[in-house]
């Protein structure tokens, strides 16, 4: 049975007839795909074609206009949110809060959503510091003083501290250079295997999306066009639009 | 070893990095000194006054400050022209202007940043409309509201604070929002919410950490403003009355004397400047504290 | 031409007064304001008096005669005399006895079509009784009229020559009557005097321009100007500045600081005024003489006047000042003495003090520059016996009319005399009727006082008044109902270039005889 | 751009109603009876018409659109005190206070904003320290004071200039537009040339002190935002392109710098009208300032009333107007927040 | 011929009070005809170089170089007009944040025209300028791939989506038909397809017009399909220099060799999913730069040696800057390289 189901989900942010602020129209949908445990879940396409909404919409960052996201064939709502599907968001520079600890940053979603006691969640937070590579000390610093890779860490931890069952991560190399970007593919790889975590990932980067993901969803203009396994994909595309993206990839591979 | 880097290093906290910005320049420091002198004279001020402020002495009117040739050491800056102390006076009039701006700022600062809040927190009709009924209110010129004010109320010092304080909300209200709906757009706000936190929390929690200094900044503007207002309104008679050692006040009565005893206008005037250009150099350096922190 | 305008411009006349005047006519209004800007300016009276002997000179009359029994009066108007030709009245003929019975009618005669217009109050000649004394007034011919008196009054030909006795035109007020608009009368005048009025801008300034026709010498061509400038520091600024060729009411503080300068010149009389501190006698606990003398032993009065008027006034004993004829030096005062304060106001019950209402002018008055910081001084004495004194200030006019409904304990304010007579200080200022018509602070009513100083008027032997006054001065220094405590030196300061320049110790300015000689420094 | 125009059209007829609504409310907070507030006469004395009626009646609603009415044909009541028309008293007002705010906003245009760019350009220089400094000092004098100072220097003490009014008084000149310069212009005075000059004689003290403060804070925003144009990746991109630097200047620098202070200048607005209004007490400007203040010491209701509303009606109209310009001029902000 | 020779640009950025050199002695040049890649970890110190080139540097900052030369010319000592016109005529640069170096007020039209110089178009009258710049600016536009080009120009940055500008910016700076082009990490972020048309628009100006392109980019795959050498640079020290095939086949210094190990698609033999090769820690940042070689602290091979600067040095036309080089059977290489993985 799969771990997480999103059956025809849909959205569209046509406006209501009483804005005069008429912004540009995006639809998306539907996407129906399920993702099992322990499976790393690629979506790929190109720019604007909705990859990172599809990522809000399934965490609930953004609201759906319909459809239905499943985790263990219930629906997603507000009570089993936060337990579950964890979202890493893409740009990284927003996503840390400046102003306040790493500690505070995740402790927060402890307190929203345990029942701990202060030194459990102290020894809980201590651990999911360590489990991302972190160091304890790391509790008391504040975003200006750690680097990318670590904020990047910071951010994974935040979405690990609930041992969620899904994690849904946008883009979250595109600002990591080489040698770091293989230490956080590591870590994920590292951390999938020990709990079983299900990774959603949203990527350009197509060497490391053959790398790590077990299927890949490609998109374009808001649709789901493919969703086949990783290697199969790679190995023959079907769609137009998943044969552009991987046979320019290839050809880069061949020169 | 490697992740023992950091370790040896103190790393400032956010409000460190500013306060190391901020003492960096001697002008921001000697500011702030300033400042902590007037605040200390606010507190202690009717300790070391020598006389009564009321006190007056029918034997020394219109006393020059003790270094004119007429002036004696017990009156350091002469007297009034009902013989009452002058270095006594703004000690006191330092309390009841700089006191009476602290508390309306702190006064306003509470409402405006509710109000504020709620502004940049709740999207759609309800704030649009708050901003806009705001926006205007802040274009009215605090001597208009206080006008109305007293002409509803009748003259006073609190009826010249309750304006001003009309008059500075908006201010908060407009910059928090500002600052609040930029804060409730980065994505750390998005994931706190799926974390299921309340709005509340969310302030709290979040926003405010990151609002601390700049609500500071705004109260630093708002003082300034409301040193002047204050002063300006006594001065007008709008405000304070005869009777208080304010500084605006104490220039208006000065006033009446000022071509023979200039030092009765020019000493609580250079009060309030020295008074308002404290707070604006405090204000303004750590303004550029706080930008500089984040561009380094 | 250059110079011919140059000249022409400078020799306008800026005044600087304290200011807005409430009308043009005073009649109405016995406020040095109103008066100053209008009595001398657009109107003349019968008769003037002599400034400097006090007699009385010919006006628009030119010959008077009394009867022997001292009840009638007959008068002989000069002829030609014109009224003033504005944008808003143009008269048709020149001045007749129609425009004197007018003139006197309205106050008069409470069913004349005028006596209502304005107010209906006209606190001069209500104070004095003035009303109840005349019994009519006859026109012989267009220029000779009589007026016959109840009962013989010493001052009555005085009460003539002063400020509130002009003559306004009769022709003008029946337009008015039929354009329905009587109450421009006093608002937009017309009378016989050297300016008329240009234009007026409350709180601003008033404009005249010479009545090109004007009977009298008019030496002066210009426009005269008064600068309404309430703040007396700004006064004094702008006569420094020569924005202002002259100022009303110096501060007393800044007499010394002009002295010095060679471009203002100074001049000063003992003016004929009073400062005094008056106690609601209505009200208690100042019902009580005891607890008014304590008050009035708790406060030096030197140190007062030297700290108020700096040096620029003298000492009052009594209510009229030491240059009147009636002024006795026998009149006993309350010394300075807190003891004493103390002792009386624990022999009339208040051992623990109480509280008071110290009601300061607001505005400044020749008989007192400075009432606020006054009040401030005399709380520092009361609260050194005891008492807690609330100083209450407020805008003029709502000042006059709290004190008119009695709601002050005890108020600093004054007086200033219209007239050369005792009469003049001692009715309005205590008598039962000065009560009514708004200038017996103290609400002072006292038969015998009052006895006292009508049996003073019936005789025109002047060492007999002199007694009643000083029987009159004892019972004040008794009774307490106010304390006199200054009489203020009447300045005039002017810049060198003006002329003609005359202190008047009974009236207001007069800007006829003046004119201004563009000095070399001005250019 | 067309809907920027209407949404700011539109807010500005909608805080006109608020004001107006105020206005007329404030007349029941006042003091006193609250028709008298309104017309500056007892009921008794008012002539009969439906506004009257109305009033009379308590039936509010419909005074209120009466009101309105009244408000529109200039029928404004009278003073309370002077008894003057209000209409006529604020049309000869106003223009005065609008001459000195206009004259000292172009002074503190002219001289604070180029001071400002040239400060940005030398940012961390020593002119710039001074400057700065200078600024410093210069906003933080309270308004009264520095009048006070000024006059006490320059017209006492060294008697440069006069310290009062708006023309010395011995000119007669009629009133046409109520602005000074241009009606003695209009004038066939005599004495035209030397009122003119007298005229700018005047207007020297008053403007100054108004445009002191407002340099002060024109040159401190426009140089924060020249300094923080210059930080801006585009101005180093447009240098790599070899562009010359006064092409930059012209069209990003100045461009993207008056866009970021032109939202600041209309915050000064207000200000700006309050430090008008205490200057013209100060220096008897006799504009509504001064007039108004005039009017609150002698608890003219009617009169506070109207002026509040025109006071307020112009600055709200003044700061719409810069807002909307910043709005319809700076492509980034189009949507209307 | 070398087109820009830099050797030892050294910069120093005063950071709370300290100098610290953000730029340690890096020398790079470029050839005529030639595609330089210049890679690094973030904060490695690309941008600087790139800024120092252009001359964008804020003025407070301090730098030296034995030479920054473009085709002989000092460029340090250049005032500001020569160096303007080698901008404008022969050097081109895209910023690395795209929406950042547009100007938002101004519309994408009126700046592009604006750097197009004027020797380009040979028209009579001036009114005719605007229309022809507009056809030149049509003409690039569409050949970078932006579809609606109309738009384009006559839009606001804030109303383009980030993709779109970037192919701008690369617009931009080909429309001065550049000798070089320095591009600062310009395909980021790009969709693999657009990436492609972008790489094989370079080339063939690199090929058909010969520009030399310097290309500053973290892509390795990008780089390896159009970049002909390559400088490895690590935190603000250049620690590798040559071909890039043979850097790539055999890197010398460690940072270089774990930077290309960990490209996965450069290891097809690497089975999915399995862990990639990579060294431990982060970069440092530019307050607490070790002494001496600064990957010190992170590299397996590390020895006591380390806490002194390596020199650089040349091998087959490639040069590293390493105590301890790999692939180098030097005999002066003393050390056991078992003790240095130990460390
Ligand atoms: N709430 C929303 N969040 C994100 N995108 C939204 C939202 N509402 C509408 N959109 C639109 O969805 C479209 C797709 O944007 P999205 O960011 O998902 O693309 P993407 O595939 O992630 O592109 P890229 O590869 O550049 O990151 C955009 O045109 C955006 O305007
Ligand atoms: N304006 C600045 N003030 C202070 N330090 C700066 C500034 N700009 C860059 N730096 C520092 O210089 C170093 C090099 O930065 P640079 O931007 O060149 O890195 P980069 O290699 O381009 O990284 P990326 O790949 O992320 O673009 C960094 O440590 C950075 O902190
Ligand atoms: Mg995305
Ligand atoms: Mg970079």
């Amino acid at each position: 049975m799969s771990l997480l189901s999103i059956r025809n989900l849909y959205y569209d942010n046509a406006p209501a007839w009483y804005t005069l602020n008429k912004k540009d129209i995006f639809y998306l949908g539907p996407v129906n795909f399920d993702v099992h445990e322990g499976e790393t879940f690629s979506i790929i396409g190109s720019n604007n074609s909705g990859k990172s909404l599809l990522g809000k919409l399934i965490t609930g960052a953004v609201p759906k206009s319909a459809g239905e996201v499943l985790i263990n064939g219930e629906p997603l709502d507000n009570t089993n949110r936060a337990n579950s599907v964890r979202m890493v968001f893409s740009h990284s520079s927003q996503s840390l809060n400046p102003g306040i600890s790493v500690g505070r940053m995740l402790e927060e979603p402890l307190l929203l959503n345990t029942t701990l006691s202060p030194s459990e969640r102290f020894d809980k937070i201590r651990d999911t510091l360590r489990l991302v590579g972190l160091m304890p000390d790391h509790y008391y610093f504040y975003k200006h003083m750690l680097s990318d890779g670590q904020q990047q860490r910071v951010a994974l931890a935040r979405a690990l501290i609930l041992d969620p069952k899904v994690v849904v991560a946008d883009e979250p190399f595109a600002a990591l250079d080489p040698s770091v970007r293989s230490q956080t593919v590591n870590l994920l790889l590292k951390l999938q295997a020990e709990l079983g975590l299900a990774f959603i990932f949203i990527s350009h980067n197509l060497g490391i999306v053959r790398h790590i993901s077990d299927r890949t969803l490609v998109m374009h203009n808001g649709e789901v066009v493919e969703n086949s396994p990783t290697q199969t994909l790679f190995a023959d595309p079907q769609h137009e639009a998943s044969k552009h993206l991987i046979h320019a990839h290839l050809a880069m591979l061949k020169v | 070893m490697p992740n023992k880097l950091y370790n040896d290093e103190q790393y400032p906290t956010p409000w460190g990095a500013t306060w190391r910005e901020f003492k960096q320049s001697h002008i921001a420091l000697s500011g702030l000194i300033l400042l902590n002198i007037f605040i200390l004279l606010g507190l202690l001020g009717p300790l070391l006054t020598p006389y009564e402020p009321y006190a007056q002495n029918f034997q020394s009117l219109l006393l020059p400050p003790s270094w004119q040739n007429s002036g004696t050491i017990m009156h350091v800056l002469g007297t009034d022209s009902v013989g009452r102390d002058m270095l006594s006076r703004i000690l006191y009039g330092i309390q009841v202007t700089f006191g009476a701006s602290v508390i309306l700022v702190l006064g306003a600062m509470l409402i405006g940043v509710t109000l504020g809040t709620l502004a940049g927190m709740n999207k759609g009709v309800r704030s649009s409309i708050l901003n806009h009924i705001l926006d205007v209110l802040m274009a009215i010129p605090t001597l208009l509201i206080a006008i109305i004010i007293v002409a509803i109320l009748g003259v006073g010092l609190s009826n010249a604070m309750l304006a001003i304080g009309l008059a500075l909300i908006p201010r908060f209200v407009h910059a928090m929002r500002d600052v609040v709906r930029t804060e409730m757009s980065k994505n750390y706000i998005a994931t706190a919410r799926l974390d299921g936190a309340s709005h509340w929390h969310i302030f709290y929690y979040n926003i405010l950490p990151n609002l601390v200094e700049h609500i500071i900044v705004q109260a630093t503007l708002a003082l300034s403003i409301a040193i002047l207002d204050i002063s300006a309104l006594g001065f007008l008679n709008l405000g304070a009355q005869t009777l208080l050692p304010e500084l605006g006040v104490m220039v208006r009565e000065g006033l009446s004397t000022a071509y023979i005893a200039p030092w009765n206008v020019l000493f609580p005037g250079l009060c309030i400047f020295l008074l308002v250009l404290s707070v604006n150099v405090v204000g303004d350096s750590l303004r550029s504290a706080i930008r500089n922190r984040l561009t380094h | 031409s250059e110079q011919r305008s140059a000249s022409t411009i400078q020799s306008g006349i800026i005044y600087c007064s304290e200011s807005s005047p409430s009308s043009f006519n005073p009649q109405l209004d016995t406020s040095s304001t109103t008066v100053d800007a209008s009595a001398h300016q657009l109107y003349d009276r019968l008769l003037e008096i002599d400034p400097t002997s006090g007699k009385p000179l010919p006006g628009l009359a030119s010959s008077w005669r009394v009867s022997r029994d001292g009840l009638t009066y007959s008068f002989q108007l000069r002829p030609n005399i014109t009224f003033h030709t504005t944008d808003y009245f143009t008269p048709t003929r020149t001045l007749n006895v129609d425009d004197v019975i007018f003139s006197f009618a309205r106050w008069v005669e409470p069913s004349h079509p005028y006596h209502q217009v304005n107010g209906g109050r006209y606190p001069y000649f209500d104070s004095l009784n003035l009303r109840e004394n005349i019994t009519h007034i006859e026109k012989v011919n267009h220029l000779r009229f009589t007026i016959r008196l109840r009962q013989p009054d010493a001052s009555f030909i005085t009460h003539l020559a002063t400020d509130f006795s002009v003559i306004l035109s009769a022709e003008y007020a029946q337009s008015l009557i039929q354009r329905g608009e009587p109450e421009r009368i006093d608002h937009y005048p017309i009378g016989t005097g050297p300016y008329k009025l240009s234009y007026y801008r409350k709180n601003q300034y008033i404009r005249y321009i010479p009545h090109t026709q004007y009977w009298g010498e008019l030496i002066h061509s210009g426009p005269l100007i008064f600068d309404i400038t309430p703040q007396s520091s700004l006064r004094l600024a702008k006569l420094m500045t020569g924005e202002c060729d002259s100022i009303a009411y110096p501060s007393q503080a800044e007499i010394n600081y002009l002295e010095g300068r060679d471009d203002i010149s100074l001049d000063q009389a003992t003016g004929m005024n009073v400062g005094f501190w008056a106690f609601n006698t209505s009200k208690a606990p100042f019902d009580n003489v005891l607890v008014r003398e304590a008050l009035a032993s708790a406060i030096d009065k030197t140190t007062i006047i030297n700290a108020v008027y700096f040096d620029s006034a003298t000492r009052s004993r009594s209510l009229i000042p030491p240059n009147s004829w009636a002024f006795s030096v026998d009149t006993p005062e309350t010394e300075y003495n807190p003891v004493r304060a103390r002792e009386l106001l624990a022999q009339a019950g208040y051992h623990n003090g109480f509280s008071m209402s110290l009601w300061a002018l607001p505005v400044v008055r020749s008989y007192n520059p400075d009432a606020i910081r006054m009040a401030e001084l005399i709380r520092g004495y009361l609260a050194e016996v005891g008492i807690t004194v609330d100083i209450v200030t407020s805008e003029w006019d709502n000042f006059r009319a709290g004190l008119d409904r009695g709601e002050h304990d005890s108020v600093l304010i004054g007086w200033s005399a219209d007239n050369g007579d005792p009469d003049n200080f001692y009715r309005p200022l205590l008598s039962c009727d000065g009560i009514q018509s708004g200038t017996n602070r103290a609400m002072f009513c006292n038969l015998e006082y009052d006895k006292i100083i009508q049996e003073a008027l019936l005789t025109t032997n002047i060492d007999q008044r002199k007694a009643l006054y000083l029987q009159a001065n004892l019972l004040i220094a008794e009774q307490i109902p106010l304390i006199p405590i200054a009489h203020a030196n009447r300045y005039k300061v002017f810049r060198k270039g003006l002329r003609g320049v005359m202190i008047n110790p009974y009236g207001g300015m007069r800007f006829g005889e003046m004119h201004k000689v563009p000095s070399v420094k001005d250019k | 751009m067309l809907r920027t125009l209407g949404r700011y059209f539109n807010l500005f007829f909608i805080t006109l109603f608020i004001l107006v609504g105020l206005s007329f409310v404030l007349a029941f907070f006042f003091p006193g009876d609250p028709i008298f507030n309104l017309t500056g006469r007892p009921l008794e004395q008012l002539p009969e018409t439906p506004y009257t009626q109305a009033l009379a009646d308590e039936r509010w609603l419909v005074a209120f659109w009466f009101y309105i009415q009244s408000l529109l044909d200039g029928s404004w009541g009278i003073s309370t005190i002077s008894g003057l028309d209000l209409f006529d008293e604020v049309s000869t007002l106003l223009p005065a206070t609008i001459e000195l705010s206009a004259y000292a906003t172009i002074i503190a245009l002219f001289v604070g904003i180029p001071l400002g760019f040239w400060c940005g350009l030398k940012h961390h220089r020593k002119t710039d320290y001074t400057f700065m400094s200078i600024s410093m000092l210069m906003s933080s004098f309270p308004i009264f004071w520095l009048s006070l100072l000024l006059i006490l220097i320059v017209s006492l003490q060294l008697g440069w200039l006069p310290m009062s009014g708006r023309l010395s008084l011995l000119y007669d000149i009629p009133h046409y537009s109520g602005f000074i310069l241009l009606d003695i212009y209009m004038s066939d005075h005599p004495y035209r040339q030397e009122a003119f000059v007298d005229a700018l004689r005047h207007m020297i003290l008053p403007t100054l002190s108004v445009a002191f403060l407002a340099t002060a804070v024109f040159l401190r925003t426009t140089r924060r935002a020249v300094v923080d144009v210059l930080e801006k990746d585009y101005i180093a991109a447009a240098q790599t392109r070899g562009i010359p630097f006064w092409k930059i200047f012209l069209r990003h620098i100045m461009r993207n710098a008056l866009l970021a202070v032109l939202p600041l200048l209309a915050v000064q607005v207000s200000t700006l009208v309050t430090n008008v209004m205490i200057v013209e007490t100060i220096t008897e400007w006799p504009g509504l300032g001064d007039w108004l203040i005039q009017a609150i010491y002698e608890r003219d209701y009617t009169a506070i009333r109207i002026g509040m509303l025109v006071v307020s009606i112009v600055v709200v109209l003044v700061t719409l107007l810069i807002e909307c310009l910043s709005k319809v001029f700076d492509p980034t902000q189009e949507q209307f927040s | 011929m070398i087109l820009l020779d830099i050797r030892n640009l050294t910069l120093e950025i005063e950071s709370n009070g300290v100098l610290v050199k953000a730029l340690d002695k890096v020398s790079l040049s470029i050839c005529e005809k030639e595609i330089r890649a210049l890679v690094g970890e973030s904060g490695s110190g690309k941008s600087l170089i790139v800024l120092a080139i252009s001359g964008a540097l804020p003025p407070q900052w301090i730098i030296t170089a034995d030479r920054l030369t473009w085709r002989g010319q000092n460029l340090l000592k250049m005032n500001t007009s020569e160096r303007q016109k080698i901008m404008r005529r022969d050097i081109a640069v895209i910023f690395q944040d795209p929406k950042a170096a547009l100007d938002p007020s101004v519309k994408l039209g009126e700046q592009f025209r604006e750097s197009i110089p004027d020797e380009l178009i040979n028209v009579r009258w001036w009114w005719q300028r605007r229309s022809e710049k507009n056809q030149i600016a049509l003409a690039q536009l569409t050949r970078v791939g932006i579809k609606d080009v109309k738009k384009c120009l006559n839009s606001y940055v804030h109303e383009l989506p980030d993709d779109v500008c970037q192919k701008f910016m690369i617009a931009m700076a080909l429309v001065s038909q550049p000798t070089l082009l320095i591009a600062d990490d310009p395909t980021r972020g790009m969709e693999t397809s657009t990436k492609r048309q972008i790489l094989s628009l370079c080339k063939s100006l690199n090929h058909n017009s010969d520009l030399s392109i310097l290309f500053v980019s973290h892509d390795l795959l990008a780089i390896s399909s159009i970049a002909h050498s390559i400088t490895v640079l690590y935190s603000g020290q250049t620690v590798e220099d040559g071909p890039l095939e043979s850097v790539r086949r055999k890197p010398f210094h460690p940072y270089s060799k774990a930077l290309m190990d960990s490209a996965p698609s450069f290891r097809p033999e690497l089975h999915p999913k399995s862990p990639l090769t990579a060294l431990k820690g982060t970069i440092p940042t530019l307050q607490h730069l070790p002494i001496g070689c600064r990957l010190g602290p992170r590299c397996p091979r590390a020895q006591k040696a380390c806490v002194n600067t390596p020199v650089p040095r040349t091998i087959h036309k490639r040069q590293y800057r390493c105590h301890f080089p790999l692939h180098i059977e030097a005999e002066e290489n003393t050390v056991d390289n078992n003790e240095g993985e130990n460390l």
